[in-house]
């Protein structure tokens, strides 16, 4: 009764096998002649300053919070939508309470400033953290 | 969809769940703190209201057998709604003295007795689950409030992981119990024949789990230093609201889902009581610092608890919710006044001899904070006595002879530590540079009624323990 | 498969939750190790909703991931908070289990 | 074939691919959890931890539990782990922690308690085996989505609305938290 996976199992096959032969090929066929500005990160021409991962302001985290929430919030229309005929009225409007209750929390984040981009860069450049 | 005069059965949720939602809008777009402290307490009055006449109504089961109503769920609601209340009441002076009033508060104090109200009146795993994890994730934001001092955000982070870690228990014992018996419903766990060991590893890691809500003793770690790191009043709300909403759950679970295990689970809570209650006490009386000291009270408190629940008797029952309702009014006073003398920034307050002389400068608060520490050890005109002893009577009943001896011993040797507070309170002259400032009306108000309450169900508890009483079986 | 491989298997991942809970230092490797634990005790859930042949195991998987990450949100908040009041999120530095 | 008929623990209606793919999956999972709790970079650890989120994923699928088995990989690979990242990231904490170099009592102590859950857990597991049947027949529909939306929101649509409940709590909450400074305006 597996055999309806067959097909996602090729797909995940083929993707790893893909992604393993570029790798190899490019490290076995590519000249290798390292020198010192070939090594150096990439910075347009600039030479980079600070390491690769300092610190940026708080309200990225916020934006990938409230990512999982509206995520979770998807994964719970999925069924209902696939049985949506089935349900009467009563669980259309419980859906409609629930889709509503996580808006306001939308509203709530928008309105606590987090997502003005201007006013947050410029905060974030006046003091690093 | 369940027909809407069901939603009659969940009404305090409803209401305090509205108002989590219009309090947090509120707090956006109309920043008046002052606003959202006036909604918050009048809604939550709405609900104790209305949970009030719950008691007396009839009780049964809705929403398709998920939620039970009236008697002992609506009796757990009153508890935590008044714990709110009054926590609401305290914390508007407490955090605007203490500088960190924002109005947000209010809005993870409501969303948290939106899922104590889910949780003690939840008759299926799911709802049970949804309502212990509602209530912690918000006592994890509340307990971390204070950022900017170290030991707050500490206490977060502390009552976080070991909370996560005590999710994890609390879920396998759960799956193994539905494993055992094929569904989530309480009563139907209930009539599972063949107890294999999944049922017992199910009781046991469940056990585990509520253990560490109720902070019984091997895993009360995360206790004292969440309840020293968070705001006072919020201490007062971790306390009793979320320990009176945990422990009815418990009753639910024990006497609706494991009945025939009793004896099994009898004695491991024999056992943890013991524990319980002669190292809350223990430590308690090397604290110095007054708030880590209650912390330790409230743990040999709910040692006293285990005590009727490993009785586990109707009457026992009855009796330990009787002990929750006089453990939430005392707490609620005692961490009231001890808020009331944080408000002096100028004093630090972090030891007991602090408190030397400050009783004749304050007659009100010293003589409140004598009350509700005299009812805490069980001395007879309070309501702590009462509770007390119709706990020990309903252990004696059911034969616990060793519990209750012990109990008598704990509760002699917290004398120690509750007086030394009024010790310092009274008989130490303070020096007189000392000024405190007049506590508000609304906070002496509130703060001479949970007393007047103590005593009169010290004085008359006849007319509350036939209400108990009357609670039509809790496992029926 | 029987059933009790699927047991133990969940079992064996709690297990390694729990020793990855009880020896590590790191804040977020510990709230890892603490999501490992709930994810383990999905599996349990779903071998038997499998064996019982109805859903309900499934829905409290359900109802688990959803609160698996709401306390993910609220967990790294407080990390985020504690890294900019202690900046350590070492937590053998914050004594947890001090008396 | 030869396999399925000298073992006598699996089930004659199993097909090799089944077993194969279980203890595929299986060993996985359990690698990399040994890995995510040993490995030093903690991006290594959250790696491993989306590894073994996916190889758990792949158990469900061989249990018939198709809906949870996306569901998994969605929100907890895709959601949950993005944000464990992010926040390491964020916090620039992926410093080299050296793990095992004195060894601490805690160790031990860890290491022992997880063995004693471990074997009550697996002795309970043993002592279950054979009394009732493996796997009820009709499995293949109660994983689907279908099967789930009846039964989620029918009896169960009170826990849905608690669930918005929770997540706006917890929306609330993180913002109060993370933000920097909460007195008064200036964070505005």
């Amino acid at each position: 009764m597996l055999e309806q996976y067959i097909p996602i199992l090729l797909l995940i096959c083929l993707a790893i096998i893909l992604a393993v032969s570029f790798i190899v090929l490019s490290h076995v066929l590519g000249p290798n002649r390292p020198n010192s500005n070939k090594l150096g990160a990439y910075e347009s021409g600039m030479d980079p300053i600070g390491q690769a991962r300092d610190r940026y302001s708080v309200s990225f985290y916020i934006i990938a919070m409230e990512f999982i929430v509206f995520d979770l919030e998807v994964v719970f229309i999925y069924p209902w939508a696939v049985r949506y005929q089935e349900f009467g009225a009563g669980t259309f409007w419980s859906m409609m309470l629930f889709i509503g209750i996580l808006f306001l929390g939308l509203l709530y984040t928008l309105r606590k400033g987090t997502f003005d981009w201007d006013l947050v860069h410029s905060r974030a450049k006046k003091s690093s953290y | 969809m369940e027909s809407v005069n069901e939603l009659v059965t969940i009404l305090p949720a409803i209401i305090i769940g509205f108002a989590g939602l219009l309090v947090m809008m509120l707090d956006a777009y109309i920043e008046n703190v002052r606003l959202v402290f006036r909604t918050t307490t009048l809604f939550t009055l709405g609900a104790l209201g209305i949970a009030i006449n719950d008691m007396f109504g009839h009780s049964g089961e809705a929403f398709y057998g998920l939620i039970t109503y009236g008697g002992t769920a609506a009796f757990g609601a009153v508890l935590v709604l008044i714990g709110t209340l009054v926590t609401v009441i305290l914390s508007r002076d407490y955090l605007e003295k203490t500088g960190s009033h924002i109005a947000e508060v209010y809005s993870m104090i409501l969303f948290g007795t939106f899922g104590m109200l889910i949780l003690v009146s939840a008759n299926n795993l799911v709802t049970l689950f949804l309502g212990i994890e509602t209530m912690s994730i918000c006592l994890y934001v509340l307990a971390g409030l204070v950022k900017n001092e170290k030991k707050g955000v500490e206490a977060a982070l502390k009552y976080f992981l070991l909370g996560a870690f005590s999710t994890g228990f609390l879920l396998y014992g759960m799956a193994l119990l539905y494993g055992a018996s094929g569904s989530t419903f309480l009563t139907d766990i209930a009539t599972l024949d063949d107890k294999g060991m999944i049922y017992w590893a199910g009781v046991a890691l469940l056990l585990v789990g509520f253990f560490f809500k109720i902070s019984a003793v091997p895993f009360h770690m995360w206790t004292p230093d969440v309840y020293q790191g968070a705001p006072t009043t919020i201490t007062a709300y971790m306390a009793t609201a979320s320990k009176s909403a945990a422990f009815v759950a418990f009753i639910f679970v024990l006497s609706r889902a494991l009945p025939e295990a009793r004896a099994e689970w009898g004695d491991v809570i024999w056992l943890f009581s013991i524990l319980t209650m002669v190292i809350g006490n223990v430590l308690a009386l090397v604290q110095d610092n007054v708030k880590r000291m209650l912390a330790y009270s409230s743990i040999a408190h709910a040692g006293y608890i285990l005590i009727g629940l490993a009785a586990g008797t109707d009457a026992a029952y009855s009796a330990v919710l009787f002990y929750l309702f006089a453990y939430t009014l005392m707490n609620l006073g005692a961490f009231g006044i001890v808020a009331y003398y944080e408000w002096h920034k100028g004093l630090d307050f972090t030891e007991v001899k602090n408190y030397a002389g400050l009783g004749f400068k304050q007659p009100v608060m010293g003589v409140l904070m004598s009350i509700f520490l005299f009812s805490m050890v069980g001395i007879p005109p309070f309501a702590g006595f009462i509770g007390k002893y119709r706990v020990f009577a309903a252990a004696v009943d059911e034969g616990l002879i060793s519990l209750v001896v012990v109990g008598v011993l704990a509760s002699a040797a917290s004398v120690y530590y509750y007086l030394r507070v009024l010790i310092n309170l009274y008989m130490h002259e303070s020096d007189p540079g000392i000024t405190l400032i007049r506590p508000g009306v609304l906070y002496s108000a509130t703060l001479i009624i949970l007393a007047a309450l103590t005593i009169y169900f010290g004085v008359k508890p006849g007319d509350l323990t036939n209400l108990l009483g009357s609670f039509k079986g809790i496992s029926y | 498969m029987e059933l009790d491989w699927y047991l133990s298997l969940s079992a064996v991942l709690f297990t390694i939750g729990v020793i990855g809970v009880l020896t590590r230092k790191n804040a977020i490797v510990v709230f890892m190790c603490a999501e490992l634990m709930l994810n383990s005790v999905n599996l349990t859930l779903v071998s038997f909703s499998a064996q019982h042949g109805d859903v309900h195991g499934q829905i409290l998987v359900f109802f688990s991931l959803c609160v698996a990450a709401a306390e993910a949100a609220v967990g790294l908040a407080i990390i985020i908070a504690i890294f900019r009041n202690h900046l350590t999120v070492d937590i053998s530095q914050i004594n947890l289990l001090r008396w | 074939m030869l396999i399925s008929q000298r073992c006598s623990f699996f089930k004659r209606g199993d097909s090799i691919m089944e077993i194969y793919l279980f203890f595929l999956f299986a060993t996985s999972a359990v690698a990399s959890a040994v890995a995510m709790i040993t490995s030093r970079d903690t991006v290594n650890s959250a790696l491993f931890l989306v590894l073994n989120l996916v190889s758990i994923a792949g158990v469900f699928l061989l249990l018939k539990a198709q809906f949870l088995a996306v569901i998994q990989i969605l929100v907890y690979g895709g959601a949950i782990m993005v944000l464990f990242l992010f926040v390491i990231m964020l916090l620039n904490l992926s410093s080299e922690e050296n793990l095992l170099n004195r060894f601490s009592a805690k160790y031990v102590v860890g290491f022992f308690l997880g063995v004693i859950v471990l074997s009550q857990l697996l002795y309970a597991i043993a002592d279950f085996t054979g009394t009732l049947p493996n796997f009820s027949p009709g499995i293949e529909q109660v994983g689907t989505v279908e099967a789930l939306g009846d039964e989620l929101f029918s009896t169960y649509l009170l826990p849905v609305l608690i669930t918005a409940v929770l997540l706006t709590a917890a929306v609330v909450g993180a913002i109060l938290i993370a933000q920097r400074k909460l007195t008064g305006k200036e964070n505005k």
